[in-house]
């Protein structure tokens, strides 16, 4: 059979489809008619000479041989009812995929053999060359002029920067008058009675740098911090 | 020859200038409309008929039109004895795809080939100005199409992809078909016949 | 035509693809001898009467020959086209500086721009017909002024330009409103780049 002269470059073959389809010309009929069966056996045969002369094929050559060889055993085997996939449909969709293939690789072909601009036809060798003169008809809108100057002057006139008083107590000076009054206190007191006095603002200021205060405070373990319950007051006294 | 309608003699001599294909519009803006003279369309036909046979010839590649030697002549002007750069089999083969299923998704190129295309060959494709991008499938993924060019047509001398050789019949014998479509076509088919029969074995 | 004659049409098709104009020696060398057909010179010949009065002409120079189009027609390869364009940020800040403070020199419109103006700029604006020359500053260097032209007023409607809103009628309208500032910067960036592109299309 043909299919056993077939040399075995396989650099030559450009994927298992592609070995595939010569193995099914050298069946010389139609693809229509092709035995799917000769040609499992074909391309079966071909691996296991690949395999036999050690030469190393790629993976999918591989996986094609193994899915073939699962194609020819329930093919020969009687038919299962329901069973899926139905191996007739395989075979049907293998020899469609190679009628695809074979279609086109003759259109290549006769695409390449038409009549090609720069190699069988020639186009004007030296064209004079066709100029455009382009005139432009300048447009512009007052709106974007106006609009426009207005920009230019928002980005160039002077910025001033106008700093709002703005009533707050840093963690710093926190730090400090917490350090500073704990010392004086016996006993457990509010954290409240650490602020200063103030406008409200400040003080809600104060009650924040100063819990931030407190907690590293008690972290250096200089103060005591205790709480009875989510959202009771919090008490803080020196150490013992 | 007679012709010596201006309009003719004008598209005439902006078809010969110009280093590329015109379309009729840029034809028309450069030839104008002539006082007496016909449509450029009219024009084109003229001259199309009268380089009939002769050394040169006016073709259509697309909705373009541009003057070439008669391929009968090829042997006097081929200039160089070697091809440049011969595509390879998987270049001739991914072009083919692509112009007889346009427009095509790599994914689809491959499920047709049995293999991966490699990078380099659609980047060959596209170089040599056959082939483009034509915008993204609206599947998941949204992989890209591609299709072929004006270019294409000018170098294969198609006048459209309907010239394409071959095509009416691939079609018609549904190879340019998925093979999904194509498989439940043909179960259609068988399943159309063995009702048929079932029929006749019922009638008789 | 009637031209079916073998070496003329090929002498046709040499002489239409050759990128130079040919002798008759080398027309020769490519045609070569066809049976039947006639001499080169005669061949030269016919086609020079066959192409007498048409869009294009075979004509001799010297000893070579070549195809060239009619000279009566060469008004058709090269036409004007007007064009629409929108003046780029750079254009209409300068005019809109021109406007508001005429007259002035480009570098006071630099000064209140707060970036330079590429000489294109005001070339455009000139060539626009918006913006002419209107003397020289007397200050060391003498520098040019520029002022708004009569066709100003006229494309933008304004019968003076008194009749520009003033800086508290900007204010008003929300158009001194610096949020807009960094997408403005943005956008400027973007011009930036696609202005250079712009000017290489000038170019051609």
């Amino acid at each position: 059979m043909t299919g056993e002269q077939l040399t075995l470059d396989l650099d030559g073959w450009e994927g298992p489809l592609d070995l595939l389809l010569s193995l099914a010309r050298s069946q010389k009929v139609d693809l229509r008619q092709i035995s799917i069966l000769a040609l499992v056996e074909q391309y079966l045969r071909f691996i296991d000479r690949a395999g036999r002369m050690q030469l190393e094929l790629a993976a999918d050559y591989l996986v094609m041989a193994a899915w073939l060889a699962y194609l020819k055993s329930s093919l020969l085997l009687p038919r299962q009812p329901d069973e899926d996939p139905d191996p007739e449909e395989m075979a049907l969709r293998l020899q469609l995929r190679l009628e695809r293939l074979a279609a086109m690789r003759e259109a290549g072909a006769r695409l390449m053999a038409r009549d090609r601009l720069g190699r069988d036809v020639f186009p004007r060798g030296a064209p004079e060359g066709l100029a455009v003169q382009r005139k432009a008809l300048w447009q512009a809108e007052l709106y974007d002029l106006i609009a426009t100057y207005g920009r230019i002057n928002a980005r160039t006139r002077p910025v001033m920067h106008v700093v709002a008083d703005r009533q707050v107590m840093t963690l710093e000076a926190a730090l400090e008058r917490v350090s500073m009054l704990v010392g004086s206190r016996v006993d457990w007191s509010a954290i409240e009675t650490f602020l200063p006095d103030g406008t409200e603002r400040l003080r809600r200021s104060a009650l924040a740098s100063s819990f931030l205060a407190v907690l590293e405070l008690a972290r250096q373990g200089k103060v005591e911090l205790r709480q009875a319950a989510p959202f009771a007051p919090l008490m803080i006294r020196q150490p013992a | 020859m007679s012709a010596l309608d201006p309009t003719v003699r004008a598209v005439e001599a902006v078809l010969f200038a110009s280093p590329e294909p015109l379309s009729i519009d840029s034809i028309r803006a450069h030839v104008g409309v002539e006082k007496g003279g016909s449509d450029i369309r009219t024009a084109l036909e003229t001259l199309e008929a009268t380089y009939s046979g002769r050394g040169i010839a006016l073709v259509q590649r697309g909705d373009r039109w541009h003057f070439q030697t008669a391929p009968d002549l090829a042997h006097l002007l081929r200039r160089d004895r070697e091809e440049a750069r011969r595509l390879s089999r998987a270049g001739i083969e991914t072009l083919a795809i692509i112009a007889y299923h346009e427009p095509v998704s790599r994914a689809e190129i491959e499920a047709i080939r049995g293999v991966a295309i490699s990078k380099g060959t659609l980047d060959v494709l596209m170089e040599a100005g056959w082939v483009r991008p034509a915008g993204r499938r609206e599947v998941p993924g949204r992989p890209l199409i591609y299709a072929t060019t004006p270019a294409f047509l000018q170098h294969f001398g198609l006048t459209s992809r309907r010239d394409l050789p071959g095509i009416e019949d691939l079609r018609a014998a549904g190879l340019l078909d998925p093979v999904d479509l194509a498989l439940e076509r043909l179960e259609d088919e068988a399943e159309a016949s063995s009702g048929a029969r079932e029929e006749q074995g019922d009638s008789d």
